[in-house]
């Protein structure tokens, strides 16, 4: 289920896309990971870890927990927000 | 205008039918009634003209436009070929394969090497029809009985078959589309018929390996049985060869279930016709003991004729599967083992032989062209089937070729004289006769330098 | 070769009017093997006399092939990368002076027609290209054409001109002539209108071609009301029952006539 | 004529192999083929023609897969997956809204009609 998104995408041999972030560091002084690599493929040793991950606007911050390993960090920072009328203006 | 003037026509349609007022006087002409309004011209449409709306279509079935598979019912519809009245007499002239110089002697004459119209003797007519050799577009209908070209390639297979039947030789028939090869095949059949020998006809092959019959493991001799092909093959066999195999004795006893059959009381021809209480599960077995039987026995030749023989082993692998999924090979299936063994020799008759019909409806494939020597060894072919190579060795190419100018003119002349070629293709020479070098000359280029089946259609199917 | 053709098809034009050098006539040396199913491998013969090959695992080891034609690839880099430059058949196979290579001039330097071929050439292109056999049949044929289809058409028209022939037996182009002439309208009476809001009615007589139209026109409709399958089978029973005098459009020639004696006063003559 | 497997009817002029991928949710032409395989049916074999003992095998054949309610099942726990986790395509199926990046200005109805939590199909 989860290796289907990183399977069907990337050749095997090339294994999962990695961008080098400061995760000993996080781990050790419980400080979130603040990134704009929204492509970085989560690793097993991601969890427990605090992200800040890029929308294009803001930073949305989230939790790793064991379920979003083989997700990319940006699936779980959405950038778009759904539209409302708001009772004035529009 | 047109449509105006015609509706208005349409009066006297309108008066033969039963009158359909209609309220509105469209057109001006006083006290007319309209119905039934005629046809409007052609098919390109005519729109109507602005403002003025034109009558209720009636409703008409469209229908299918083309359907070959109609064409050809009410083509071969007997009628017909009944209504040939001109051509009935010149038809008694025609030498029957049986009493043409085929029987005489073994002999082929070089006298005349013209290829020759013949007709099939009524009784090898009849057994040829059981066996299902005659195929649909073959223009039979334009004669009143079935007549073909005996050309020289047939004389030589039927001498080849005949002078070497001990030998049991291995032939097949090659050529293109339209070339005459099922022909020579019905050709070589009525003449073996004539010549008192048992046919095995294996019917419709494509449907052995396409998965169209029920299958079976047989344990003892680890290959799958089809009961439904062996009762079909038995049939072809019993109708096609009634006579003879009822003429031969069974040498032993058998029991199939509670069906006995003895020397005393049962001939071969029982065995065949296998009755009902024959249980479906012991079909191959009977077909074990048939063949045994046509081994032992010394009166009659047997030869295996199969039509479309390149559908049979186009593909080493048949549409079955077995119960993990694997492609079962055709020689895995027990009735094109049995054919695949007779071929190679492996299957051995006191006299008899096997003679094979290409068919340009399917591929001649690699392998096939390798094993019968038409192709060299392609090291990088991949389709390449070792052990069908093995099977095939022995068999003899015999290939049709295309007819030459002379005896595209001897048909030419055959058919003019027969009234079948349209007058509109008929020049006329400065004497007043029939210029029958340019219209030779014409059909010998439309029937693409010589092909038997585009030479009848450039005859019958080309007026323009 | 063809890959190196295709390589340098892409190159931009370039360097027409300079004239190649001999490499181009050059032909590739390749092994036997390699050129296997090229059109240029002799034709094979069937002997049937010798049984055919037994196919072994020496047949089909290509080893030393290989080793052949890899020491040709490398035999022709060392010829055309003069210079100790590396390999590129871009510019490595440019005769001398030039960068690249025109693959157009390859070809053109390659063949040239003979004068005998060229005489052949021109008398053949002043023949015309003969004409179908009869206009009447090719007309028909067109009325009967739906979207374009013309070989269909004429295939519906042979097959039903064959099923004449087969049920009448006799010449059916004639027999179609002779149905369409008994069947087709003389005169037609045509509406006329005269500056004013008045209209007269006036036969006309009808051109020969325009007569068979209609006439075919009707045969098209009757027949497309028969109950068969295949539309030859349907034309062609339409043009059998009219042949033998049963077909309504003789009844709709005598309601035009009719109609144009109607208005006989009209005609000015 | 139909013929019943497992409470459903099929066309008795099916091919089997036809009739089945046709019928049941979580079936296609390959496993339907190979289940005629296990049961020892020939490739034309049409719906009529099996007896009592053959639709039994494939009665029995179709009890080991998932298939029906359980495959369908299978897909709602996926999507409910992606949804607890937050993914976006979990955001995208409660949304209603196509998944894989499709446009949503005009067409989408696919998606409109299938891409719920609770998905049936």
């Amino acid at each position: 289920m989860k290796g289907s998104v990183v399977n069907l995408a990337r050749s095997a041999w090339k294994g999962p896309h990695i961008v080098p972030l400061p995760i000993s560091k996080a781990l050790k002084e419980k400080v979130p990971i603040r990134t704009n690599a929204r492509s970085c493929t989560i690793l097993p040793q991601f969890v427990g870890i605090l992200f800040q991950v890029h929308n294009g606007k803001e930073y949305v911050s989230f939790k790793v927990t064991e379920d979003m390993v083989g997700f990319k960090l940006g699936e779980f920072a959405p950038t778009r927000k759904r539209f409302k009328f708001s009772g004035s203006g529009n | 205008m047109l449509r105006h003037a015609l509706l208005r026509s349409s009066q006297g349609v309108a008066r033969l039918q039963a009158p359909v007022v209609s309220g509105a006087s469209l057109f001006h002409t006083s006290s007319a009634t309209y119905s039934a309004p005629m046809p409007k011209f052609g098919l390109a449409r005519r729109k109507t003209p602005k403002g003025q709306k034109g009558q209720k279509k009636s409703k008409v079935s469209k229908g299918t436009p083309g359907n070959n598979d109609s064409f050809m019912e009410y083509v071969r519809d007997k009628s017909i070929s009944l209504k040939a009245p001109s051509l009935a007499s010149d038809l008694e002239n025609i030498e029957e394969i049986v009493q043409a110089r085929l029987t005489a002697d073994n002999k082929l004459e070089n006298k005349d090497t013209l290829p020759q119209l013949t007709k099939y003797s009524d009784d090898s007519l009849k057994r040829l029809h059981h066996i299902g050799a005659f195929q649909k577009a073959q223009y039979h209908e334009l004669f009143r009985e079935k007549v073909s070209l005996l050309r020289q390639e047939t004389l030589k297979i039927c001498n080849k078959l005949t002078e070497s039947a001990s030998k049991s030789p291995k032939i097949v028939i090659t050529g293109e589309s339209g070339i005459g090869k099922s022909t020579a095949l019905a050709q070589v059949q009525s003449y073996l018929m004539s010549k008192d020998s048992i046919i095995f006809h294996l019917p419709n092959v494509k449907t052995i390996v396409d998965g169209t019959y029920e299958f079976n493991l047989n344990s003892s001799t680890n290959l799958y049985d089809q009961p439904g092909l062996i009762k079909k093959v038995f049939i072809k066999l019993s109708k096609s060869n009634k006579e003879l195999l009822s003429s031969i004795k069974l040498s032993d006893n058998y029991t199939y279930g509670t069906a006995r059959f003895s020397p005393e009381n049962h001939s071969l021809h029982d065995l065949v016709m296998l009755p009902a209480k024959v249980p479906k599960n012991l079909y191959s077995s009977v077909f074990n003991d048939v063949v045994k039987e046509l081994q032992k026995q010394d009166k009659y030749s047997v030869y295996l004729t199969i039509d479309e023989f390149n559908s049979l082993v186009e593909h080493s692998g048949s549409a079955y599967r077995d119960i993990d999924y694997n492609v079962i090979g055709i020689d895995k299936l027990s009735m094109v083992k049995f054919a695949l063994d007779w071929i190679k020799g492996a299957i051995a008759f006191p006299r008899g032989g096997v003679v094979l019909a290409n068919s340009s409806n399917y591929q001649e494939s690699s392998t096939f062209k390798f094993a019968v020597g038409m192709e060299p060894l392609n090291p990088f072919d991949e389709t390449l089937d070792k052990s069908l190579v093995s099977y095939l060795k022995d068999v003899e190419v015999v290939k049709l070729e295309k007819l030459s100018r002379e005896e595209i003119g001897e048909l030419t002349q055959w058919q003019l004289n027969n009234g079948l070629i349209i007058s509109q293709d008929i020049s006329m020479s400065e004497d007043g006769e029939v210029d029958v070098q340019k219209l030779v000359n014409e059909k010998y280029f439309l029937s693409s330098n010589g092909n038997p089946r585009e030479f009848i259609k450039s005859c019958n199917l080309l007026y323009y | 070769m063809s890959y190196l053709s295709m390589a340098l098809r892409v190159l931009p034009r370039r360097s027409l009017q300079k004239t190649a050098t001999p490499f181009v006539t050059r032909r590739l040396w390749l092994p036997s093997a390699c050129r296997y199913n090229s059109s240029a491998a002799p034709a094979t013969t069937i002997n049937n006399n010798q049984p055919p090959l037994d196919i072994t695992d020496k047949d089909i080891d290509l080893t030393e092939d290989v080793d052949e034609w890899l020491s040709a690839i490398q035999q022709l880099r060392g010829e055309f990368s003069n210079n100790g430059k590396t390999f590129n058949p871009e510019t490595s196979l440019a005769p001398p002076g030039e960068n690249n290579v025109y693959i157009e001039l390859m070809e053109q330097t390659q063949s040239k027609p003979t004068a005998a071929q060229i005489a052949e050439a021109t008398t053949l292109r002043a023949k015309e290209v003969p004409k179908k056999n009869d206009e009447l049949l090719e007309h028909c044929v067109n009325l009967m054409m739906r979207h374009g289809k013309k070989a269909r058409a004429e295939k519906f028209m042979a097959r039903a001109l064959y099923l004449m022939k087969l049920k009448l037996r006799i010449d059916p182009v004639v027999a179609f002539k002779d149905i369409l002439e008994r069947m087709s309208p003389l005169m037609i009476v045509k509406n006329f209108k005269n500056g004013t809001a008045k209209s007269t009615n006036i036969p006309v007589p009808l051109g020969r071609r325009q007569r068979l139209r209609i006439a075919f026109g009707w045969i098209l409709t009757r027949a497309s009301e028969r109950p068969a399958k295949d539309f030859s089978v349907r034309l062609g029973e339409e043009l059998i029952a009219a042949y033998n005098g049963d077909s309504k459009g003789f009844e709709y020639r005598a309601e035009m006539h009719k109609d144009a004696i109607q208005y006989r006063s009209y005609i000015k003559l | 004529m139909a013929i019943n497997i497992l409470g459903k009817y099929i066309r008795a002029k099916y091919l089997v192999s036809e009739g089945l991928f046709k019928t049941f949710y979580g079936i296609g032409p390959q496993e339907a083929s190979k289940i005629c395989a296990r049961v020892g049916l020939f490739p034309k074999m049409r719906m009529h023609q099996l007896s009592e003992q053959q639709i039994m095998s494939i009665t029995k054949e179709l009890a080991g897969l998932t298939i029906e309610n359980e495959a369908r099942n299978v897909v709602r726990e996926n999507i409910a997956f992606k949804r607890k986790i937050g993914s976006y395509s979990g955001i995208r199926h409660l949304l209603g809204f196509p998944v894989h990046g499709q446009n949503t200005r005009n067409n989408g109805r696919t998606a409109k009609k299938l891409n719920k939590l609770n998905r049936s199909g």
